[in-house]
């Protein structure tokens, strides 16, 4: 039951908010609201048990003569997300606080839809439905970017809109074909899918759908254009969600599902799509080292981080997987903790060209302190959440391939140059009358680091916890390789 | 016990959250009792972890005669398992703590050396706005420096590894208003990180191969392994790799420095005494693993060897004092490096111990003379020093003996057992060793005559503002001159009828290598009374040298513009190596950055996206065309479109 | 049987209201009237009944159908009440002709045999000429009618030829003995037989605007006032796909291979072409002729797949189709009225002045678009579903492309209504309206959250 | 006696595709309004003539009886078209079907 609260609970608050006319007010329902939703799901983590796969199973029949049936449940994996989506929801909220957006209860509430959309997409078990949660949840991220954002937003959100639907299409064509082939009577279900026998011309091709529509999401070297542009388009909320919560859709859904279905197909091709995802890294790297909008550099940044994520997910090894999902969650950490930042200093100074900056650590040390350990989390510094995911990441990738691993090593040295010299342009030097009046960092604004900052340090000492509760679920993914 | 060795690490853990939580609230008062005080309390647990350890040791000793048993391993070694930190199936990595003589070695170095540096901090950083975040960020490199030592798999010691890496780069850019120092401090940590990526893919090729990264675990298996495996051999490069980073050897050396830009006591704690050990430390620890392959011996040894002589090169003709002793640092590691290469783990440990006594002394020293200067480091600038500065000239003059080599001062003994080593593997090595260490005699001592002897050559301004440093500054000069003058007792050879305490000290750890590797050559007492003897006459003529060129005569010290010969122009501008880098590594990679954004990402990749839409804008608008709004065209199309529905599926 | 009747009875009734001079009870008896004769179809469920020698065929096929149609009418009927205010001239032609109209396709999709068929086909389409120019004075409306009735009566013509042709052959106009005559050919067909049923499925295929027989689609949708328009792309597109389904489905099932590749190609073709031609479209009214060209290419899907299922995924299909399309129009109302026209620019911050307005919309063009969860997606994946069952992978991928590309113009007024600036006009709309436009978008994503009330159905 | 059935079936056929011909022709290349509309009932009385004939072979008048709906039918459509023809005429003060294209692309 609690699966089905977590989906219908943002929905709910959603619609609520609509009907409330004070700003303050909405603030405050949205923040109360999600956080109630993240208790909610503290508690499906506690109820959570490892060892049983039945977790928080609720199914109900919906259109069951075409197989679909509302089955949500959860596994190691999808709890591991669900609490990232409700753990991250109220901090972007709260940080939104900052902003006095035209049209708060339109904004807050497409925040919540989107935070339903997104806990659907985690927890569904059955194929159709996922694909309903993974569109259901483009329509509200478009909205608040297309809305709410910077210059040439319309060009800019609809390339992202197009691109990223047309890629779903392709898996939607995918699942309807796998429909099929699955055991009789046909069902989305994911054990039926997992179930369905392809023969290898048909893996191919529903191997090639999927990772398209989920490449495109990552997004995975060459697809990736849309990204740069929609990150530094969109407002702080936007980029946080889509980078933070909503691109991790992709990479759950290649563990979810392309690898258990087209397991031959994709370790054929493996190694293609490990190609990829390093060229990715590096090129990504490349272009970060001169970007000059702090988001830019840090949308490409995000290329590159994923890329790791995606190579090690088809490195098809138990390290390399944990690191996926381990990596996950911590990308989703440290990206919505350094959009933040970011936002903060476009905020105070009105710019966020790291050019034009300089010196903030001067004026706001706590500031520069949050951003340092932020950025040290992404650039995987040990007992930082970011390291142990690019730890086994690497491990597992190196374990897969030497040559691979090490080029994709890269990473670590090439995210230190560009993060390094973005701190160093824009918090460290002379102050100049762009930085001269910047304020630190209030309380309230503490209050949305704290929490961040507590991640990063606690997933990178004590990553047992995580770890542990994907464990079961990422060795039965493998398993379907064997 | 686990208790106490929890401590050691935690204690500045805590020094430094405490500092860096009320860095702007804590009064300077406190802070000087919470920054090295914590660093204190860690050497006393260090200390009785030492002693305990030793007695261990003693009975090691007593009881077995075989050090290659591993059955009385655990007499002498004592891990420490405080939690599983990384766990997937076989990937087991704990955080846990091993604590054997080496590590009690080294644990003394970084906590006792640290807590000098630190009471002379409190001098030094008096008056600066960021006293606590100073302390705080020394802290922090404590506690990083003891995990990379304490640490019982290489996971752990990587933690260490980049913590030390992290608090160099916040050090040397301590003034980050100047942007000079922040490039500095990136330059150190980017070229770190190079280093650390092969350290990284030796571990995993490390567990790949052995399915542990446990110390004990991989060296036991790795005892079994046959000499010269290939699988040893690229984790051993990959992980020298690492340590050519973190010590600054060729071709990684040019952070170093550089990271002078620190304030001074930083670049005597970290990038003199500690943190550029690591990775000697880091082979003397996986010492069985390289004597298993003899051709990374021989790359470190050649390594060892060329920076040695290159650095000691450099530094003959540079004026900054810092540098100077920046370059001899890269110099006298690139020593313990041909120490390491030649099996001589025991040398290196050695010469890792004087180094971090004399070096530590003459960078506070150099410190000293700075803070007495006013901020002055370029020693063209400075001269006559002795009268206004007894304490530090004294200090300093220990340590540049030390340094030399000169006995019988630390520096003799633990060069000399290394030269000794490298003469037994090789002559050529050996004399191109002790010309470097003849290079060291001459540019330390030039640096000395320059500094204290003869007129003062600055502004009067700082003539008038020259002052000997307060006590708390001097204490520790004092003290590490001790150490450095008497730091050879450790491992007085047994020509000089020492009983080479280090050498049975260490012993355990490099059991197992002794009883793979070849053995040493058993030179006679002769030979080695030869040795010595030539060694130490070329210092004496170098110290000569630079007394007749810089005390008796007038000093020629030209400026940076002026004319020089070609061969020394290239040397005082270090090879132009900066250049070089900045030629083929700097200016390619943001070129090709340029390149990929401007052509790949904007001309190529976004609009071949762009050009798939556009195509479809454009059939779109080609096509509406075809509804021309004229009736008889449409049923004109329209007949057409009947006749060939007609035609094809009833005529064919 | 009751249904056409009773329609038929309405019909004649409010051409006497309009005697009677009473023209403000015309709207309110048409929709009672309406609601009856739905509950009177509706009371045909699942009772077979055939008429007249199996002149008409009663069976839930056509009940269901009828009902959509019959419902799409109420729909746009009750749009008519605003969109008709401040006209003196009397409405009862206007609405006498509709209803009519209105019958002439329930006919269509309950006819057993082609003189119905064509009985159905031509009230209906003579009702058309005259709604279509009904705006008199407005020279587009005259165009428009001019092409419809030109294109129309010379496309019936050949609709009559190839009924003739199927009666020469078979000897039959009653569609059980013709399938008969069909199983006893065994795969062996006369060529004037062949000819005979491309004919007939030209014939119906110029109705449902399929290429390339669509071309009088976007120029009369765009001249023929937007109610009528309305009514055009729904009802008249909904009657003549299940006529041209209900042909084959009692007829052809024998020579499903002969008719399959031309069918398949035509929908490719018209899912392609529709969508594509959309895309620079200017304005909502011309852009929504393309998408319900595009849409006839989804809907020719089902009949190409042509399986027990594809009659529930048309019934989903057209039913969604229909509400969001008339939810759409009914917009297109407004903005015609405010603004004079009705190119995008005019839609401009809609969001801000009338956000409701906006939101039907949107939800409309997302359905339309088939974006989930509303009803679009729900009838285009049982669709697709459909389709695929029968292999039919590359038309299923060429209808998943259109799709990819009619998000490029659905998107546009949507666009323009929440991230352009506001033109500062706001729609003045009664409340009545609103609440009518309101419900139709509660349906559509009712319809796409419980799509399984429908699908089971048939 | 020369019966309608003493003539081949195909003749018929022939005939009347003939003249469906001749009717879809006018209609494709003439312009003036009247005139389609005359061609389309050409058209329209092949077809009749067509149905005649098979009903007549075929011994079933369910054909002829179509006929009589056809010509209802046509005879409506032709009143429509011809109100039309006069409301075109009316407003361009032509009834030539290619004066009319505004409404295009």
């Amino acid at each position: 039951m609690l699966t089905v609260i977590l989906i219908l609970l943002p929905l709910l608050l959603s619609l609520i908010i609509i009907a409330i006319r004070r700003e303050k007010a909405i603030r405050q329902f949205a923040l109360a609201g999600s956080l109630i939703e993240f208790g909610v799901a503290v508690a499906a983590f506690i109820q959570y048990k490892t060892s049983c796969h039945c977790n928080l199973l609720f199914t109900a029949d919906w259109l069951s003569t075409l197989g679909v049936s509302l089955k949500f449940g959860m596994d190691g994996i999808s709890l591991l997300m669900v609490m990232l989506t409700t753990f991250l929801v109220p901090v972007i909220i709260l940080a939104s606080f900052r902003h006095s957006y035209h049209r708060p209860a339109a904004f807050y509430s497409l925040i919540l839809l989107m935070e339903m959309a997104l806990t659907g997409v985690f927890v569904s078990f059955d194929g159709l439905v996922f694909y309903i949660f993974w569109e259901l949840a483009l329509i509200p991220a478009y909205f608040i970017c297309a809305v709410w954002g910077g210059n040439d937003r319309i060009r800019i959100t609809f390339k992202f809109f197009i691109y990223t639907f047309t890629g779903s299409l392709f898996m939607l064509v995918a699942l309807l074909y796998l429909y099929f082939k699955t055991p009789l009577p046909h069902s989305f279900d994911f054990q039926w899918l997992y179930a369905a026998t392809l023969t290898p011309v048909e893996q191919t091709w529903i191997f090639g759908a999927f990772f398209l529509a989920f490449a495109i999401k990552i997004p995975i070297f060459p697809l990736h254009t849309w990204q740069p542009d929609t990150y530094s388009g969109a407002p702080a909320a936007g980029s946080m969600l889509l980078a933070g919560i909503m691109l991790k859709m992709g990479i759950y859904g290649m563990i979810r599902w392309m690898i258990p279905v087209c397991h031959e197909a994709v370790q054929q091709y493996a190694s293609v799509a490990i190609i990829l995802a390093i060229t990715g890294i590096v090129y990504a790297s490349v272009i970060a080292i001169r970007q000059s909008d702090m988001k830019r550099l840090v949308a490409y940044s995000s290329i590159a981080h994923v890329g790791l994520i995606a190579a090690g997910v088809f490195a098809l090894t138990p390290n390399a997987m944990e690191g996926a999902v381990i990596q996950m969650v911590s990308h989703g950490i440290n990206i919505v903790g350094l959009f933040i930042v970011i936002d903060i200093i476009e905020q105070r100074t009105g710019t966020r060209t790291i050019g034009s900056l300089g010196g903030i650590a001067v004026k706001a040390p706590r500031l520069a302190i949050v951003f340092m350990i932020i950025l040290l989390g992404s650039i995987a510094l040990p007992l930082t959440n970011g390291f142990i995911g690019e730890f086994l990441l690497l491990l597992g990738l190196f374990e897969y391939s030497m040559v691979f691993a090490a080029i994709a090593g890269l990473t670590i040295i090439f995210s230190a140059v560009y993060m390094l010299w973005m701190y160093q342009r824009t918090m460290l030097g002379k102050t100049n009358e762009t930085t001269e009046k910047i304020s630190d960092l209030s309380w309230s604004e503490m209050a949305v680091f704290v929490p961040l900052v507590i991640m990063i340090i606690w997933i990178g000492l004590f990553p047992g916890l995580f770890l542990d509760v994907a464990l079961p679920d990422v060795m039965q993914v493998l398993n379907y390789i064997k | 016990m686990t208790e106490i060795i929890i401590l050691i690490p935690l204690l500045p853990l805590l020094g430094f959250l405490i500092l860096g939580i009320g860095f702007r609230t804590i009064p300077k008062k406190w802070t000087t009792l919470i920054g090295p005080g914590t660093i204190l309390l860690s050497f006393i647990l260090s200390l009785i972890t030492f002693i305990n350890t030793l007695s261990n040791h003693q009975i090691f000793i007593f009881s077995n005669q075989h050090i290659s048993t591993s059955a009385h391993q655990h007499i002498y070694t004592s891990s420490h398992y405080l939690f599983p930190w990384i766990h997937i199936g076989p990937l087991d990595i704990p955080f846990a703590f091993l604590v054997d003589p080496l590590s009690c070695l080294m644990l003394l170095i970084v906590t006792g050396v640290g807590f000098i540096i630190h009471v002379y901090s409190v001098g030094y950083m008096k008056d600066d706005p960021g006293f606590n975040r100073f302390f705080a960020y020394m802290n922090l490199f404590v506690f990083s420096m003891l995990l990379l030592v304490l640490g019982a798999n290489y996971p752990i010691m990587f933690i260490g590894w980049e913590g030390v890496g992290l608090c160099s780069y916040l050090l040397i850019g301590f003034w980050f208003k100047n942007q000079e120092f922040n490039n500095a401090a990136k330059k150190a940590f980017i070229m770190n990180r190079i280093g650390d990526l092969g350290f990284l893919l030796g571990m995993f090729l490390i567990f790949t191969t052995f399915n542990t990264l446990s110390f004990e675990q991989v060296f036991a298996q790795a005892k079994s392994m046959p000499m010269g495996d290939a699988t040893i051999l690229a984790i051993t490069l990959l992980l020298f790799v690492g340590a050519v980073g973190k010590s600054a050897q060729i071709p990684l050396y040019t952070w170093l420095p550089d990271a002078m830009a620190g304030p001074t006591p930083v670049s005597a704690l970290i990038h003199a005494a500690t943190m550029v050990t690591a990775g000697v430390y880091m082979i003397a620890r996986s010492n069985i693993l390289y004597v298993l392959a003899p051709t990374t011996m021989a790359v470190i040894g050649i390594t060892g060897l060329a920076t040695a002589l290159f650095a000691a090169s450099i530094a003959i003709f540079q004026n900054d004092i810092k540098k100077i002793l920046a370059y001899s640092t890269i110099s006298q590691l690139g020593y313990m490096f041909v120490g390491l290469g030649v099996g001589a783990f025991t040398g290196a440990m050695f010469h890792l111990t004087t180094h971090a006594f004399f070096k530590a002394l003459l960078f506070l020293g150099a410190g000293s003379v700075i803070h007495a200067m006013g901020g002055e480091q370029d020693i063209r600038n400075m001269g006559g020093l002795r009268n206004k500065l007894p304490k530090t000239w004294w200090t300093f003059l220990i340590g540049t003996i030390a340094i030399a080599g000169i006995p019988p001062l630390s520096g003799f003994f633990s060069k000399d057992e290394i030269l000794l080593h490298l003469f037994g593997h090789s002559g050529p090595m050996w004399v191109i060793a002790v010309t470097g260490s003849l290079m060291t005699a001459f540019y330390m001592f030039r640096l000395l005559y320059l500094t204290f002897f003869r007129n003062f050559r600055g502004t009067d301004e700082q003539l008038h503002h020259l002052h000997e440093s307060p006590p708390v500054m001097t204490t520790p000069l004092i003290v590490l001159a001790m150490l450095a003058a008497v730091g050879g007792l450790l491992n007085i050879p047994e020509i000089f009828g020492g009983g080479s305490w280090l050498s049975d000290f260490l012993a355990p750890v490099f059991a197992d290598a002794a009883a793979i590797a070849v053995p040493p050559v058993l030179m006679s007492p002769a030979t080695e009374w030869l040795l010595m003897g030539m060694t130490l006459a070329g210092v004496g003529v170098m110290v000569f040298l630079a007394w007749n060129r810089y005390v008796k005569q007038q000093p020629q010290l030209l400026p940076d513009s002026a004319r020089r010969p070609f061969p020394v122009k290239l040397i005082s501008k270090k090879y132009y190596i900066d250049e070089l880098y900045d030629l083929i590594i700097s200016k390619p990679v943001l070129r090709m950055s340029r390149f990929l954004h401007e052509v790949v990402e904007l001309r190529l990749i976004d609009r071949m996206v762009n050009g798939v839409g556009n195509m479809v804008v454009w059939t779109g608008n080609t096509v509406r065309f075809i509804q021309t709004g004229n009736v008889g065209f449409y049923m004109f199309i329209m007949i057409l479109g009947i006749i060939l529905i007609l035609f094809l599926n009833i005529l064919i | 049987m009751t249904t056409i009747i009773s329609l038929t009875i309405l019909g004649v009734l409010v051409l006497f209201l309009g005697i009677m001079k009473k023209q403000s009870w015309l709207l309110p008896v048409i929709l009672l009237g309406l609601v009856v004769s739905m509950g009177l179809t509706i009371m045909d469920w699942n009772t077979f009944k055939v008429y007249y020698h199996e002149m008409i065929v009663v069976d839930n096929v056509s009940v269901a159908f009828s009902t959509v149609l019959i419902f799409s009418a109420f729909l746009i009927f009750s749009l008519a009440s605003h969109y008709y205010r401040g006209v003196q001239r009397p409405l009862d032609d206007i609405f006498g002709v509709m209803i009519f109209a209105l019958a002439g396709a329930v006919m269509m999709t309950s006819y057993g045999n082609l003189i119905m068929l064509f009985l159905g086909i031509e009230t209906l389409s003579i009702a058309l000429y005259v709604l279509a120019g009904s705006h008199k004075e407005a020279i587009t409306s005259n165009e428009a009618t001019l092409k419809y009735f030109l294109l129309g009566s010379f496309l019936s013509g050949f609709l009559l030829f190839g009924i003739a042709l199927i009666y020469g052959s078979s000897g039959t106009f009653d569609l059980q003995k013709i399938s008969v005559y069909v199983s006893s050919c065994a795969g062996d067909y006369p060529p004037m037989f062949l000819a005979g049923l491309f004919l007939l499925i030209i014939g119906l295929a110029f109705k449902i605007a399929i290429v390339p027989f669509h071309f009088w689609a976007p120029d009369v949708y765009e001249g023929t006032p937007t109610l009528l328009t309305a009514f055009m792309a729904t009802v008249v597109k909904t009657a003549s796909i299940v006529a041209m389904f209900r042909f084959f489905t009692h007829t052809f099932q024998g020579i499903h291979g002969a008719w399959e590749t031309t069918i398949w190609v035509m929908a490719a073709f018209t899912i392609l072409l529709g969508n594509l031609t959309g895309v620079y479209q200017p304005n909502l009214k011309r852009m929504l002729a393309y998408s319900s060209i595009s849409h006839s290419g989804y809907m020719l899907l089902a009949v190409v797949a042509f399986s027990p299922m594809s009659e529930n995924a048309l019934l989903l299909y057209t039913l969604s189709y229909s509400i969001a399309t008339i939810s759409a129009f009914g917009i297109l109302i407004l903005i015609r009225e405010a603004h004079g026209n009705d190119y995008f620019s005019s839609l401009n911050g809609m969001a801000k002045t009338n956000p409701l307005e906006a939101f039907c919309l949107t939800v409309a063009m997302l359905s339309l678009a088939g974006i989930p969860p509303l009803a679009g997606f729900m009838a285009k994946y049982y669709l697709f579903t459909t389709a695929l069952e029968k292999g039919l992978v590359w038309l299923v991928i060429v209808a998943i492309a259109g799709s990819a590309i009619s998000v490029a113009y659905y998107f546009k007024p949507i666009m323009a209504m929440y991230l352009k600036e506001s033109n500062g006009v706001k729609l003045e709309v009664e409340t009545s309206y609103k609440v009518h436009l309101f419900f139709m978008t509660m349906l559509i994503i009712l319809i796409g959250l419980l799509p399984f009330l429908l699908i089971g159905l048939l | 006696m020369i019966t309608l059935t003493s003539i081949p079936i195909h003749y018929y056929l022939v005939f009347c595709s003939v003249l469906f011909s001749i009717g879809v022709v006018g209609v494709l290349i003439k312009r003036n309004a009247l005139v389609i509309l005359m061609s389309i009932e050409l058209m329209i009385n092949s077809i009749n003539l067509l149905l005649a004939a098979f009903s007549a072979y075929n011994n079933d008048p369910a054909g002829q009886i179509f006929v009589f709906f056809i010509m209802v039918v046509a005879a409506a459509e032709v009143a429509i078209g011809l109100a039309i023809v006069v409301l075109i005429y009316r407003t361009t003060h032509s009834i030539d079907i290619n004066v009319l294209n505004k409404l295009k692309w």
